[in-house]
């Protein structure tokens, strides 16, 4: 599935760290650790997954990678070129490569506009000229994304979720960019829409040539429609692999007991099923525990788990995992010996 | 005074309110009674400029502070022209001149006391006379004693601690004697004895601009309380005697003044009698003015009073074309006196239609009708046409008119005489300004009025005293002229200066009376003002006041007399 | 908490500086600009019939030839050590904090407003009282009735009391409660609440009424749309869902929530109308602190007018730390920071 | 160009109207938010009737002088014969109101008081048109500014909307409108009190909608087609005034179809307090402030100004309560 | 659907009147559920699970709603009862778990006096009795600390421990019968598998009956005996948990199953989702609600678009709403559906 060995968008110890202030002269007392350290390649042509439970992340992750938001450190290379810190100007022209579809298919569209100024936007705000005019262009995009182009002069609230998400994703497409970070792109709608748009969004990757980074928490979501998936944890993350040997050999505990918790829609699947449940909550990433922050959730902690940070390292070929007992490990051996002191 | 008992039940035998007569008030004293006790209420829409008797110019407040103070000399508090009598006060008599007028000796009374006991002495009033100049601390009152009195480069006791016996202004050769020495000759020094200033003030007990707060009573009441702005409260004076004191009675048990009230609710109470007497110097407003006028159950109690006061326009000929005077005769002429007067409020509490500028209840007035308006109050067009061809302006001018903007009558007089003006082609606009700095930025700054062509200045003008000095004075004489805050806004005529001059120096009051209704002659001559009321004020008595009429020197309620029971 | 409160208290400070330099620039740098000089200015507070120099003098004494800056570093003075004055026949100490002495009636400014406010507050919270009953009753009650006659009466009622202008309610309810109907008490026969509370209420009773009739309509709508916003959540759901009765679900549930908004709306109302009910207290005759203004404003006084701006300003700040501190009582989602 | 989809061209089969219940296909095609909300306004009477009033008083103020000519007297003429000279009241019933005089005369001058009002509506509506153009305006661009760069912009702006509402507005303009001097900034007369006044209303209310549109600044901020925008490379200034702005235009409108009546009651205060408009120049506030000592003499003169005001007052008011239900999804 | 059932629901209709018209949100649903069962509805958004649940416990009266049909609960039908009874019977009863525990506990109370409030509305007991079993019922849903817990807002705890909060209070009162309107919906994958097992094992232990509402089939299929398939205020499909996910019957529940990524299958290349959008309530499509999303509508003669099929049974227990005949659904289903789904 990897193409080409150049990967498109190279992601180096991304941190966000959001301050926290407090107190008269409002210091900061403190940051939330929102992002802290993620690395990853996505190849073109490929789909990174990125899944995790709610709060780890994820969203800031891709509003990093979008610069919408400045990273605190770490290095994000774009087609070779790195544009952790480029200013706003000069990455206009590179917006135009990397676009974003957004989770809320109600406050991603302006009500305001109609569904021709909208899907439009692109080609005006980029200055990009369009050979028979843009409302050609756009109604060429809108049949594209399934919808009929006589919406041209329609807005957004006349249209049903699914709808909106196609208009969010036609958009997007306006520009014919390489990259398209998907922010979970369904978890807004219904089971029966929600396969709809998975299935659009396969479609105009096979016919576009497009690369995605899709963000979900949905492990069964991203497992259809992934090549790789990255899982996070806190601000990290902590199992990286192609999709098969994810979710057929998954190596970190909490993968496991992600996996293990999904509910399988087969009524004999409940009786059979020895799940792994976990205790508690994610903790806050204002505190996050210290070494391996999976330690106060994972029924394998042990103490080095509290003081050693595991790093993210390749256990089998293209699956890195950051722990210090992983599971289905194939050479346990030489692991458990890299965690002797 | 002795009362006592149960003053609470009022009344209580008469149901029915006694009958009176319109305007009774005015030349009698309604409801006689000598009856004590009660509490006199008395409501005002404002406040006093203060009650300190060295810092007090309104006619209201020299009328108030007679209840607590007494001054050398007073007016007689009775109805009628007699009214306008002076009498000795705390002085046994009226002023002694010498000097050809330039020195004028009092003898006070015996046996007067402060409130607290202690006698009155010529120094308690030189005292008084002598902190009235200092117009920094008292900046209210008139400057009479400043201009007249032989002051030197005395400024007054707080500036110039001890100077005050070698101050030659005043002299005291003893404790009951004292003696004024004017700059020049003055006939009428006994109005000026008058003044509130002369009232006797411990000086042990100034306490400069905080005495307001308790001036020390030498009348028939005095302080118990004073609410600045909200309430004053006065008292029995127990170390009055009677006996030192012809003039004055002590029949309340107490008098309460409420200050600041809401003008209309004002008339209100006073109509449904909680409210005794109403403290202002025109009387009612509109609307108690309709119900006192129509319903006659109700007018019975009611007194249109005339005032020495008098409502007019100046014309000012520093502003082109007004200094021709055929110009100003036309103004004259054209004016349209009878709509002014419904300005005021029509021919009962506005007042009657002036024909000249001084007020004829003045004495020595003398009629003087130049501009034909007893027969044409309208105003008479054609005369006002041809006078406009003298001017070599035949078809009219245009220049401004100011007024102050806070008072409708004057808003109105404006309009009225843009409307009439207009029909000889007069056109004016009409410009109003803050009644505060009326006289000391717009109107009365020469200057201002010259730049901004105000050739017409609505104005009024009441005396100080009903006496022609007091009222022409200020208002006529061109030497008076500042660069701001003048009341004379622009009549500028030697031979009305020489006359004024004239006049005060005569000693004999009939000549006197003579030459002021030849300067009020002049004035009319030389239409620098254009006079058209002769004020009226329309004041109400409830059925429940006693002893209540209308004083002929303040133009309202004697409030001396006033009681309840 | 406590840092907030002194960060908040710092601001409050800062901003009645910002207030009191607007004041002051109104008041001598507009009339400067319009072309007033020193004397022009002086003449206003000098009396009747004072010459030149006499005016000059009391521009000199009341320091307008300086620079506007010292005029105010002066006034700034006063008000952190006090002021000497001089009141004729000696010199006394206004002490801190002093707001200067009235350039009219030359009485000292704060012992007037202090004077002044027993009468302000009883107008402005007697009129709460009664708006807040009645405003927020309405409100709840229309909002359970919504759509319905008295909703829509209520309502009615409601904007025509923001319609109508004080100066006019007042005089008519004047006329026809007081004069006509005889049914209350004289608002100017002012009794303070220590000496004769059932005379003071009697009294006061109509400016109450009016004022809250201008209020009420604010507070039944806001309370109104906020109820219809409550009732709609979750939780009251959820309250039903346990079985509560309806009047607590209401009251307990709904109201409490509801309250939140009124509280911030009352708080700031408050806060204005203890700086001063002008029409109200124009009307009534009511010597408070609104009435002192409009005099001081047509007296150009300036001292008064600081002093009065400062109080209500202060007023305004002070209500507002108030309403958010007791916000964060009410709600303990909020968090003071 | 195939579309590349499952079951082709049938994807969006079940029309778009399904979200909007009940309605028929063919008439809500294409509409936007504010023809709904105008559908929906249309079906609110009583704002309707509220718009109504207001369309007429506007034409009322435009077409006074016309009006006037046919019905009336000219606002500024005397007739003093129908004064009793008495007691300056107007002669005949409730104020002289005849077919000549429609509303009756003014107490003393005479004046038509059905031209006055009609006159006084231009000055008076012009005063809160325009004092309330300037707080929207000052409101909507430093709220919108505020609420979207947030930081220490916002905090400078919000400490600024703090002050002016710390100050105590009526107080203020009583001060200013005391001590502006006859001649200023090139105007004079009635341009200068009108354009004073609307400059003091204007400048001193403007944080009261400043606040709310920077509430709903912070708020669409947020929301994620903002982000669109900007990933799509769009400048602030174009995300300020393409993206927000539309947005904010409901409830603008809103408020100020609210404020303008606070607005008119604003200048009526004024002029009762002695800084309005300066005579003869006829305003609602200014003819009630005189008419409230003469309600005796001539019961039409406060009558007629205050039911102008309260209709006017109302009339938008219950037009602005109309408009805030049409907008707002939830008040249904 | 014996007479004797714990709750019965006969005909239910609930229909709502607005400007727009009137709203179907339920319309002619009959169901019936025993002690210590599970019910299972399942459907898309808007097709009138909530309204549904709502309606049993009688939050629907006055305002614009119109219920009809009957709602037996033991023997008593709470329709026809009084508004004042079903209250009383409201959390005692029955109770009710709410999708966002966070908007569905009032912000200004704390968790303890919420579920206190709750318990003495029923029981007349003191406020500090009422507050042991407050405590008692925090720990029993397995709050750490409920002593401490029990002063603490509903904000200040997270998304899981809230929903136990919610749990315990609607468990307060020993209910017979708890409706959960999807309380996992806004949880995550790790907390929603505890609360899942929490009320698994509550339900054993209080032996209620169980009503579990989801548009997540996987979540029915592990707590569910039985499972009912609404659609536009319909039920298309009843049947029990087995029946539904090994035959099912109609093609929109085919169309769910097929819109489903599994884990625990091979994924394939494409989903096989519903086309179309869901319907509106207020103009419901004529006939067959769904026959413009559903493939097989052509064959049905015409007739899905003319009438309304009837809720007849497919085998025992197992009801259908469908015009395809017996032959025609089992054929598409063994022949077309199946194996399709079968490859993922
Ligand atoms: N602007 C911000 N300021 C402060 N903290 C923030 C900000 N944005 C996000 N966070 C915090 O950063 C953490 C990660 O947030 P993020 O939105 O990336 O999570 P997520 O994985 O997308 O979660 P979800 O599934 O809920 O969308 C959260 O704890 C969140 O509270
Ligand atoms: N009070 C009401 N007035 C009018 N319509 C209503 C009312 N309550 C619900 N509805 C409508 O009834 C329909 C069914 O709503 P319901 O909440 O039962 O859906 P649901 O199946 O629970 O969906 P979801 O999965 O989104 O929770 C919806 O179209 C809704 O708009
Ligand atoms: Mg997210
Ligand atoms: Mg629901």
């Amino acid at each position: 599935m990897t193409t080409t060995n150049e990967p498109l968008l190279s992601v180096q110890d991304l941190e966000k760290h959001f301050p926290v202030t407090k107190g008269l002269f409002k210091r900061q007392v403190g940051a939330v650790k929102a992002v802290d350290g993620v690395s990853f390649d996505v190849f073109k042509g490929e789909t990174l997954g990125l899944v995790g439970e709610s709060g780890c992340g994820k969203s800031t992750t891709g509003r990093l990678v979008t610069r919408l938001l400045e990273p605190t450190g770490g290095k994000i290379v774009f087609e070779g070129r790195d544009i952790t810190h480029m200013g706003q100007g000069k990455l206009r022209p590179l917006r135009r490569d990397m676009q974003m579809i957004f989770q809320d298919p109600f406050s991603s569209l302006n009500p305001r506009h109609t569904v021709g100024t909208i899907v439009g936007a692109p080609f005006r705000i980029q200055s990009v000229q369009t050979e028979n005019g843009i409302k050609k262009a756009v109604q060429d995009i809108l049949e594209l994304v399934g919808l009929n182009p006589e919406h041209y002069n329609r807005y957004p609230h006349e249209f049903s979720g699914g709808q909106r998400q196609r208009i969010g994703i036609a958009r997007t497409l306006a520009l014919k960019p390489k990259l398209i970070i998907a922010d979970e792109p369904v978890s807004a709608l219904d089971v029966s829409i929600q396969a709809q748009v998975v299935n659009l969004l396969e479609d105009l990757q096979n016919e576009l040539d497009l690369t995605y980074v899709v963000i979900a928490h949905d492990l069964s979501v991203v497992r259809h429609i992934s090549d790789r998936v990255a899982v996070m944890y806190l601000g990290k993350i902590v199992e990286i692999a192609d999709r098969k040997s994810l979710y057929s050999v998954p190596m970190h505990p909490y993968t496991n007991a992600l996996l293990s918790a999904v509910p399988i829609p087969d009524p004999k699947a409940r009786a059979k099923s020895e799940r792994i449940r976990l205790s508690g909550d994610v903790p806050s990433p204002l505190n996050p525990p210290p070494a391996c922050r999976f330690h106060t959730r994972c029924w394998k902690a042990q103490d080095i788990c509290k003081t050693v940070e595991p790093p993210l390292e390749q256990l089998a070929s293209g699956h890195h995992v950051a722990c210090h007992f992983p599971e289905n490990a194939p050479e346990p051996a030489t692991k458990t010996a890299a965690a002797t002191p | 005074g002795g009362g006592g008992g149960s003053t609470k039940k009022n009344g209580g035998d008469t149901a029915e309110a006694p009958a009176s007569q319109y305007n009774a008030g005015v030349t009698q004293v309604v409801n006689p009674s000598t009856k004590t006790g009660g509490t006199l209420h008395m409501g005002m829409p404002g406040d006093f400029d203060s009650v300190d008797p060295g810092d007090q110019y309104y006619g209201y407040a020299w009328n108030f502070s007679r209840l607590y103070t007494r001054a050398l000399t007073m007016f007689k508090p009775v109805p009628g022209e007699e009214g306008l009598q002076l009498v000795g006060d705390l002085a046994e008599d009226l002023g002694k001149p010498s000097d050809g007028g330039k020195t004028w000796t009092y003898k006070l009374r015996a046996g007067i006391k402060f409130e607290d006991g202690t006698p009155v002495t010529s120094k308690d009033v030189k005292y008084a006379v002598a902190r009235s100049l200092d117009k920094e601390i008292l900046p209210s009152g008139p400057t009479y004693f400043n201009d007249w009195l032989d002051n030197g480069d005395y400024t007054g006791p707080y500036k110039m601690k001890d100077k005050l016996d070698s101050w030659k202004g005043v002299e005291t050769p003893d404790d009951q004697t004292v003696v004024f020495h004017l700059k020049k000759a003055y006939g009428g020094f006994d109005y000026f004895a008058m003044l509130p200033s002369t009232a006797p003030v411990p000086a042990a007990k100034d306490t400069g601009t905080k005495y307001k707060e308790h001036p020390v009573a030498t009348g028939p009441y005095m302080f118990k309380a004073h609410e600045l702005g909200k309430r004053i409260e006065l008292v029995k004076n127990p170390n009055w005697d009677a006996a030192t004191d012809p003039n004055r009675k002590q029949l309340n048990d107490s008098v309460e003044v409420l200050l600041g009230q809401n003008e209309d609710d004002l008339d209100q109470r006073l109509l449904s009698g909680k409210i005794d007497v109403k403290i202002n110097s025109t009387g009612v407003g509109a609307n108690a003015r309709k119900t006192l006028l129509t319903d006659p159950k109700v007018k019975q109690y009611a007194d249109s009073a005339p005032l020495d006061r008098t409502w007019f326009t100046n014309l000012n000929a520093d502003v082109p074309p007004l200094d021709n005077i055929h110009c100003r005769k036309a103004v004259m002429y054209a004016a349209d006196r009878s709509a002014i007067q419904g300005a005021y409020g029509g021919p009962d509490a506005g007042g009657e239609i002036a024909l000249s500028l001084m007020p004829s209840k003045m004495t020595g007035y003398e009629k003087n009708d130049l501009y034909g308006v007893e027969a044409n109050p309208g105003g008479d067009v054609n005369k006002a046409k041809e006078e406009l061809k003298a001017c070599n302006q035949p078809n009219g001018f245009s220049t401004t008119i100011s007024f102050r903007v806070e008072r409708a009558a004057e808003k109105q007089t404006a309009e009225a005489l843009q409307q009439s003006l207009g029909r000889v082609g007069i056109k004016l606009e009409v410009k109003g300004y803050p009644q505060g700095d009326y006289f000391k930025l717009y109107a009365g700054k020469p200057d201002f009025a010259k730049k901004n062509g105000l050739g017409l200045m609505v104005y009024g003008w009441g005396a100080d005293y009903p006496e022609g000095f007091g009222f022409f004075q200020q208002i006529v004489d061109s030497r008076v002229i500042r660069a701001a805050g003048n009341t004379n806004l622009g009549v500028k005529d030697p031979e009305i200066d020489k006359l004024i001059d004239q006049a005060a120096a005569e000693q004999d009051a009939t000549k006197r009376n003579a030459i002021w209704a030849s300067v009020d002659k002049k004035v009319s001559d030389d239409a620098f003002i254009l006079p058209y009321v002769w004020a009226h004020g329309l004041f109400y008595r409830p059925p429940t006041l006693k002893n209540a009429f209308v004083s002929q020197n303040f133009g309202m309620y004697e409030f001396l007399t006033l009681s309840t029971q | 908490m406590a840092t907030y409160i002194i960060r908040r208290l710092i601001a409050a400070v800062m901003l009645l500086f910002v207030v009191s330099i607007a004041t002051f620039a109104i008041f001598f740098l507009v009339p400067r600009l319009a072309g007033m000089s020193a004397d022009d200015l002086a003449s206003r507070y000098v009396g009747k019939a004072a010459n030149d120099q006499m005016i000059h003098e009391a521009a000199v004494r009341l320091g307008f030839n300086d620079p506007l800056v010292v005029q105010y570093g002066r006034f700034v003075k006063g008000i952190f050590l006090g002021v000497d004055r001089n009141y004729g026949p000696g010199v006394e100490h206004c002490p801190a904090p002093c707001f200067g002495y009235s350039y009219v009636t030359q009485n000292p400014v704060l012992p007037d407003l202090l004077d002044r406010l027993p009468i302000t507050l009883s107008l402005a919270l007697g009129a709460a009282v009664v708006w807040v009953v009645f405003g927020v009753s309405t409100g709840v009650l229309s909002a359970l009735r919504r759509g319905s006659f008295f909703d829509r009466l209520s309502m009615g009622v409601a904007l025509a009391g923001v319609s109508l202008p004080i100066f006019f309610t007042g005089i008519v309810s004047l006329a026809i409660f007081r004069d006509q109907l005889g049914l209350v008490g004289d608002v100017a026969d002012w009794v303070p609440f220590t000496e004769d509370p059932l005379t003071w209420a009697n009294n006061l009773i109509l400016p109450w009424v009016t004022l809250a009739f201008l209020y009420a309509a604010g507070y039944a709508r806001l309370t109104r749309a906020g109820m219809l916003e409550t009732m709609s959540e979750d939780y009251i759901r959820t309250a039903r869902a346990k079985g509560l009765p309806e009047r607590m679900v209401v009251v307990k549930h709904g109201l409490r929530a509801t309250l939140t908004p009124v509280m911030t709306m009352f708080g700031l109302d408050l806060g204005l109308l203890l700086g001063g009910a002008v029409l109200t207290e124009s009307t009534f005759s009511l010597p408070g602190i609104g009435k002192y203004a409009v005099d001081a404003i047509n007296n150009n006084d300036l001292p008064q007018v600081m002093g009065v701006t400062l109080t209500a300003a202060a007023f305004i700040i002070v209500a507002n730390l108030i309403v958010d501190l007791l916000y964060a009582v009410v709600d303990p989602r909020v968090r003071l920071t | 160009m195939t579309a590349p989809l499952d079951v082709p061209g049938s994807a969006i089969d079940a029309g778009p109207e399904t979200v909007l219940e009940g309605a028929d296909s063919s008439v809500i095609r294409g509409r936007s938010l504010g023809q709904i909300a105008w559908m929906r306004l249309k079906r609110d009477r009583v704002a309707m009737v509220g718009g109504i009033v207001i369309i007429v008083l506007i034409l009322v103020a435009v077409f006074a002088p016309l009006l006037v000519s046919w019905f009336g007297h000219p606002p500024a003429e005397w007739h003093r014969e129908k004064i009793d000279p008495a007691i300056q009241a107007p002669l005949g019933t409730f104020g002289g109101i005849s077919k000549d005089f429609l509303f009756g005369v003014e107490p003393t001058t005479g004046r038509d008081l059905f031209s006055r009002i009609l006159y006084g509506a231009r000055v008076s509506l012009l005063i809160a048109f325009f004092a309330t153009l300037l707080c929207v305006v000052l409101g909507a661009v430093f709220g919108m500014i505020a609420g979207f760069f947030g930081g220490w912009v916002d905090t400078v702006i919000s400490r600024l909307m703090d002050i002016f509402l710390a100050f105590p507005l009526l107080v203020f303009a009583l001060a200013l409108g005391g001590v502006i001097p006859d001649k200023a900034f090139g105007m004079s007369g009635d341009t200068l009190r009108i354009s004073l006044l609307v400059f003091i209303i204007g400048f001193f209310n403007w944080p009261y909608i400043g606040r709310i549109i920077r509430g709903q600044t912070l708020s669409l901020r947020e929301r994620e087609f903002v982000d669109a925008s900007r990933s799509l490379g769009a400048r602030n200034h174009v995300i300020l005034f393409k993206e927000i702005l539309p947005n904010l235009l409901a409830p603008i409108l809103v408020y100020s179809t609210l404020l303008i009546p606070s607005n008119i009651l604003f200048e009526a205060a004024l002029s009762f307090l002695g800084v309005g408009v300066r005579p003869p120049t006829p305003t609602w506030g200014g003819m009630l402030a005189e008419a409230v000592h003469n309600y005796d003499v001539a019961p039409n003169f406060m009558l007629f100004p205050g039911l102008a005001i309260f209709v006017t007052v109302l009339a938008f008011n219950l037009l602005g309560d109309g408009l805030r239900d049409a907008f707002d999804p939830k008040a249904r | 659907m014996s007479e004797s059932a714990f709750l019965d629901v006969k005909d239910l209709k609930i229909h709502f009147s607005t400007d727009d018209g009137v709203v179907k949100s339920v319309d002619g649903l009959s169901f019936s559920l025993e002690r210590g069962k599970t019910l299972g509805i399942v459907g898309e958004s808007g097709s009138g699970k909530s309204v549904t649940s709502l309606g049993i416990l009688g939050l629907h009266r006055g305002k614009n709603a119109n219920v009809s049909g009957e709602i037996w609960l033991d023997g008593e039908d709470l329709v026809t009862a009084s508004q004042e009874h079903v209250r009383r019977l409201r959390g005692r009863k029955m109770a009710m778990i709410f999708q966002d525990p966070l908007s569905s506990m009032h912000p200004f109370y704390t968790v303890g006096d919420q579920i206190i409030e709750a318990y003495r509305i029923h029981h007349k007991v003191s406020k500090s009795v009422a507050r042991k079993h407050a405590i008692d019922m925090l720990g029993r849903v397995g709050i750490p600390e409920p002593k401490r817990r029990v002063d603490s807002y509903p904000h200040e705890f997270s998304g899981g421990m809230r929903q136990r909060a919610m749990i315990a209070m609607a468990l307060s009162c020993d209910p017979e019968l708890l409706i959960a309107d999807e309380p996992t919906t806004a949880l995550d994958v790790t907390v929603q598998a505890q609360i899942l097992d929490l009320m698994r094992d509550l339900q054993r232990e209080f032996n209620s009956a169980l009503i579990i509402i989801t548009h997540d089939l996987g979540v029915v299929a592990e707590l569910s005996n039985d499972i009912l398939v609404m659609y536009a205020g319909k039920c298309i499909e009843y049947g029990s948990a087995d029946d539904i996910f090994y035959r099912p019957e109609h093609p929109y529940t085919w169309g769910l199953l097929g819109s489903m990524p599994r884990l625990d299958r091979e994924p394939t290349e494409r989903l096989l989702p519903v086309k179309g959008t869901p319907p509106s309530l207020i103009n419901v499509p004529s006939g067959c609600a769904f026959h413009p999303r559903c493939p097989y509508s052509d064959q049905t003669d015409g007739q899905s678009k003319a009438e309304v099929p009837a809720l007849a049974p497919a085998d025992p227990g197992h009801l259908v709403r469908c015009h395809l005949s017996r032959t025609q659904r089992r054929t598409l289903w063994e022949n077309e559906v199946k194996p399709v789904l079968e490859t993922q």
